[in-house]
């Protein structure tokens, strides 16, 4: 065991898939020399040689066009996007050709690739460094989208994605790289993508989050359960595929659900776990569900940050209107 | 070696033989077998042929769009004849040469125009990437191939095929760059068909020859007659073979002509004029490659009907396969888009079989 | 007035458009010798000259990124993206620059443009030539996002469209390009944007469509109404902003409600929709509100096709199930 | 012309003046009276004066992350210096002296900075796009700004910056080429800092010099001194008076060298070496300026002191009234998200409003 950040967890999960499969690239900007801006590939390059962690030119057309070459030749990429905020230059490789690679030939070739980027805000950065686009990767058919919110998760999620057959998008909730440590085993593991967590289980309501908004969720509840309230908490963490099985059985024991995200509102992400909870407990529902997220505004600068987001004071108001509906 | 000393600044078009089928540049001519000139000639032939009878089964309304290649034979052909087997292709979506000299069958190669993509699921020693249909990003892909073939200690070398328009793509560019920076084994080859669509070579980029965009990423660049299929050939053959020692990528453009339609939704009449077509009919890259051969005594006059009629039959026969083919199985479109079916898939799989059963469908 | 195909109806949009304002400039992959592959700019290059209407470079990142720029400067770019599956090198200028120039400079720039793109399936077309991608335009703060169904709205949306001070992605249904004629009237008109169109009034149920999806939709509803059922139907027109008051009274007055769209399901538009309607009109609810989109498969070839998009008899299967929940 | 002649496959860096602020090439001496030099000079200064001091707030927890420009100055004013009030620039995101030499309030330069963006509001006879973060994505705006400029009659010209690092992407290529067709009138500046955050410009990009690009785009491309303010003066002046008589876009690749940290949240030690930086300072563009004005009596040690607390204390005001700002109103990050807020962002923005009400934010 070792107790790690968020960070450092990413950065054994690469690690020990280097260890394990010669085949596991990772490349991208700044990740060799400097181990990447916030040095989540930090001494990989020194243990793996410059062929295995590389930096690449700066374009990201070329850094996920590449890695689909590689992932066809048999090479494991595993690929660092800086910011969130920057993979719209590789997009059009990411939604015509990783996506689509394996349906196109029929599952001849394929793209074992995974596209690793931090996202979400938090963090008083400059513009398009704070953005959360999952719902652009998880409308997108032939993409797996992962986000973890805890170390031990973060690792295991990671070395599932790098080996799944298929394209995986990893967003890593920048905001809570170091916010917190975990204890999480020196071994290799890995987590199923596709399976929601249910942190903590409760019988008035559910709750859905992701990423770096599971802990302001966590810290919502806490204080919602010393009212006596009594709420079940899930984790996304896979955002694509989507576990729906997990969320509706628990909204079927609890009656009402909200779903709390840090994308915009509107053809946000929320809408699709309200949608999912309509059509498969809309019979047990005793309010209205509801979505807690940020506001259909260009996602502010520092010195409006704080108004985009939703925190914790926000999610309790919101959450208890549910429990009180 | 022509790649080192050819300066796209300054030198002329790349040719060893003329549109008459003679050899005028004898010290360039490569050394090909007769067996082997036969097979590109006859690739070309069967390539112009394929065309020629889609040509008509879409306008008989028994085809979906379709890409001709006319014209463009001796590009494709003269460089796919300098590639090993071994070797990868990324195509964009017109170059039917190349996919049957590497021995795509016709068979696949018909069912993916027909709307199923079970076609592009080709025998896997083919070693051609998917068409890609998003202009240049198929470049992208070459550079990674040509990569993890170094990485995996293999001599392949990564060939990519892309259009005077999509020279004008940011892909095309980064792909460049990549290589360059790399050093991968990597051929680029632009066929410069002289338009994208109705958009004419003249306004889509300014400068004198393609292949002198090479000087930016500082690899050598040529421009070679892509009518006439030894200088193709021996050009590739060059880039190819410089890949493979490690020296590095290349870029190659095929001054060509488009002789058909863009493709059959498009009317080359309201942008250019016959005349225009007519001037490049007397450049034929398949014409003047028979008259060599003839000349040689490798080819005649019965051995051409012979082969065309006997390829003519194949094709209608494989034709006609094909449009029995029908509408893909409901499981196709599902099971592919993941190594396996997702939940939600799974569920709108049976959702969507039991509604098509009712509808009896 | 004059009987018009939708693609005419476009083509005279853009024709007086260019007669009324000088500033009005049309560029785009073969738009100009040509008029477009589809002919929607036909005649504007030979009536108005080279330099207001031309063909641009392959390249359509360019032809956004210029128009930003020449809408910054005065003039009012209306550019075509061949076909919407073809937007994504050009999505990153969309998305980091277009919708965000106002805010960024607080108003000081902005982009007054439309960027035309025909979209959706049914035309039997090669990859990419039939996605329906307006979440990715809608879920972005600063775009607007318009989709006519008939040649009168065409015309006066996108007139509306030219004129907007911001930038609006205007979809053409191609499959409806040329499906019907309609009169439309000679002068210049423009519909607002924003406002969504109640199609046809009824009281049991609230349909929501837009794009070819609406004539689909019409055609069930009447099988329906054959059978007894009084249905609303609504077109969208404007997917964003989202014309909520239209949908919440309307499904305040029928209780049940649907959406039919040919964007594929998850994460789709179809889900905002519903979840709209969970917020404003969920206690009037007397079924679960249902979703009646595209499966999340890659959009298959054409021998796949008609699995994919709904069609009539699935409209007319599901809306009744939900009439008669 | 320097333009027409200049070859960057064989010709050497442009200089005038050297790194002891001797004028080695007095050919190409530009025109420059007295007071233009010392507007210029005090521009740089200023520009390194606020480097620095923010850097100081920055490491005083006062300043969010920062963009500094150290060692850039001459590449950054020179060319300003040869732009007319009311041509256009798009820059990237580290051009302090082109905002500066332009006319951009510092308030507002700050303000940005601090994260308002009402900073990027700025004068509108300033006429510099706001900052651009996606790199290379501004250089597409400078070709459709001065395509507008001739459509409407105006001869301004819109000159964009990149970095070497920026030079990679797609939107570098597209834009070179876009305005190399519409024969715009542009001029692309390469401020070639020799890193794109860790990574070298060696692994950036292979050719002998990142001018010869323009070799792709049939346009002039010329390697200048970018330490030198009169050579990127002089070349500049000619890129941009070349374009304002439409005679074409350019390109210019201003060699210099970042002194400082990518950002303040950079750390350089972890990818070069102190020594690399040292032998930059001796190159320092603001010294051998100094020198120069000194040696031919239009400045002294005096004034330079006199000048220097001047602006210190000015920078030190200005900061001190940014950093008393605070937030932005909650009505600012609705209202300009679109003309008029959508009735969505209303009622958003009245929620919003209810809610800090209530916390008593
Ligand atoms: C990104 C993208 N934009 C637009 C298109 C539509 N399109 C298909 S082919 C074509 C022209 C291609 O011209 P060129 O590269 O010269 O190839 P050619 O057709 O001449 O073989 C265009 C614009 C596309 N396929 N992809
Ligand atoms: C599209 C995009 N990818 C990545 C980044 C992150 N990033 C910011 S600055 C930078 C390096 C830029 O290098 P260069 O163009 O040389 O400019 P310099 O910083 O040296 O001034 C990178 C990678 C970005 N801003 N935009
Ligand atoms: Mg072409
Ligand atoms: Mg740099």
């Amino acid at each position: 065991m070792s107790v790690l950040n968020l960070l450092e967890a990413v950065n054994m999960a690469m690690d020990q898939s280097m260890e394990n499969d010669k085949n596991v690239v990772v490349f991208g900007e700044d990740v060799g020399v400097e181990g990447g801006v916030f040095r989540a590939t930090k001494g990989l390059q020194a243990k793996y040689g410059v062929e295995r962690c590389f930096d690449s030119i700066l374009a990201e057309s070329s850094i996920i066009g590449s890695g689909i070459g590689m992932a066809i030749n048999g090479l494991k990429p595993v690929v660092e996007i800086q910011f969130s905020g920057f993979m719209f230059p590789g997009y059009n490789q990411i939604v015509t050709h990783a996506a689509r690679m394996r349906n196109r030939t029929r599952s001849l070739y394929t793209v074992p690739m995974v596209i690793r980027m931090p996202y979400g805000g938090g963090v008083r950065a400059l513009e398009h460094h704070s953005e959360s686009l999952e719902v652009l990767f998880a409308h997108t058919a032939g993409l797996k989208v992962v986000i973890p919110s805890t170390p031990y998760d973060a690792k295991g999620l990671l070395m599932a994605a790098i080996q799944d057959p298929d394209p995986v998008i990893f967003m890593e909730p920048k905001r809570i790289y170091r916010a917190f440590k975990q204890e999480v085993p020196d071994e290799p593991y890995m987590i199923p993508i596709g399976k929601a967590k249910v942190v903590k289980e409760g019988k008035d309501m559910t709750v859905v989050a992701w990423g770096a908004m599971v802990r302001e969720t966590q810290k919502a509840i806490e204080k919602l359960e010393a009212e006596g309230h009594s709420i079940e908490l899930i984790d996304l963490r896979t955002i694509s595929p989507i576990d729906k099985e997990t969320i509706i059985k628990s909204v079927q024991k609890t009656g009402r659900f909200a779903v709390v995200h840090e994308a915009a509102t509107t053809y946000g992400p929320g809408g699709e776990l309200i949608t999912i909870v309509n059509e498969g407990a809309f019979l047990y529902l005793e309010a209205p569900p509801k979505r807690i997220s940020s506001i259909d505004t260009v996602v502010p600068l520092p010195k409006g940050e704080h108004y985009y987001v939703p925190d914790m004071a926000l999610i309790v108001e919101e959450l208890k209107s549910v429990l009180e509906f | 070696m022509l790649l080192d000393t050819y300066n796209p600044l300054v030198d002329e078009m790349v040719q060893i033989m003329d549109k008459e089928g003679k050899i005028v540049n004898p010290d360039l001519m490569p050394d090909l077998t007769p067996e082997e000139m036969l097979k590109m000639y006859k690739t070309m032939r069967f390539s112009r042929i394929i065309d020629e009878k889609t040509l008509q089964y879409q306008r008989q309304g028994r085809m979906l769009t379709y890409a001709p290649n006319l014209g463009q034979e001796a590009a494709q052909v003269g460089s796919a004849a300098a590639i090993r087997q071994t070797d990868w292709v990324a195509p964009s979506f017109r170059e039917l040469g190349v996919w049957l000299y590497k021995g795509a069958p016709l068979h696949n190669i018909f069912l993916y125009w027909f709307g199923n993509e079970m076609g592009m699921h080709m025998p896997e020693e083919v070693r051609i990437l998917p068409v890609s249909v998003p202009i240049a990003s198929q470049m992208q892909h070459a550079t990674g191939l040509a990569f993890a073939a170094r990485y995996r200690g293999l001599d392949d070398v990564a060939i990519a095929y892309v259009g005077d328009g999509g020279t004008s793509q940011g892909d095309f560019h980064e792909a460049l760059n990549f290589a360059s920076v790399q050093n991968t084994a990597n051929v680029f080859i632009i066929q410069n068909n002289q338009f994208a669509i109705s958009t004419r070579r003249e306004i889509q980029t300014k400068t004198k020859t393609i292949a002198q965009k090479a000087i930016g990423y500082g690899i050598p660049g040529i421009l070679v007659d892509g009518n006439d299929v030894f200088a193709m050939y021996a050009v590739t053959k060059e880039a190819v073979d410089r890949a493979r020692r490690g020296d590095g990528p290349s870029l190659i453009e095929a001054y060509t002509y488009r002789m058909g339609a863009h493709t059959t939704s498009d009317d080359p009449t309201v942008y250019r004029k016959d005349e225009e077509v007519e001037a490049w009919k007397d450049k034929d890259p398949i014409d003047r490659f028979r008259k060599y051969l003839i000349s040689e005594g490798h080819w005649d006059i019965d051995k051409e009907k012979e082969y065309s009629d006997e390829r003519a039959q194949f094709v209608k026969e494989t034709f006609e396969t094909i449009e029995k083919s029908g509408d893909v199985p409901l499981e196709d479109i599902f099971d592919h888009v993941y190594a396996k079916r997702t939940p939600i898939l799974e569920a709108q799989y049976q959702l969507k079989k039991a509604f098509f059963e009712k509808e009896g469908k």
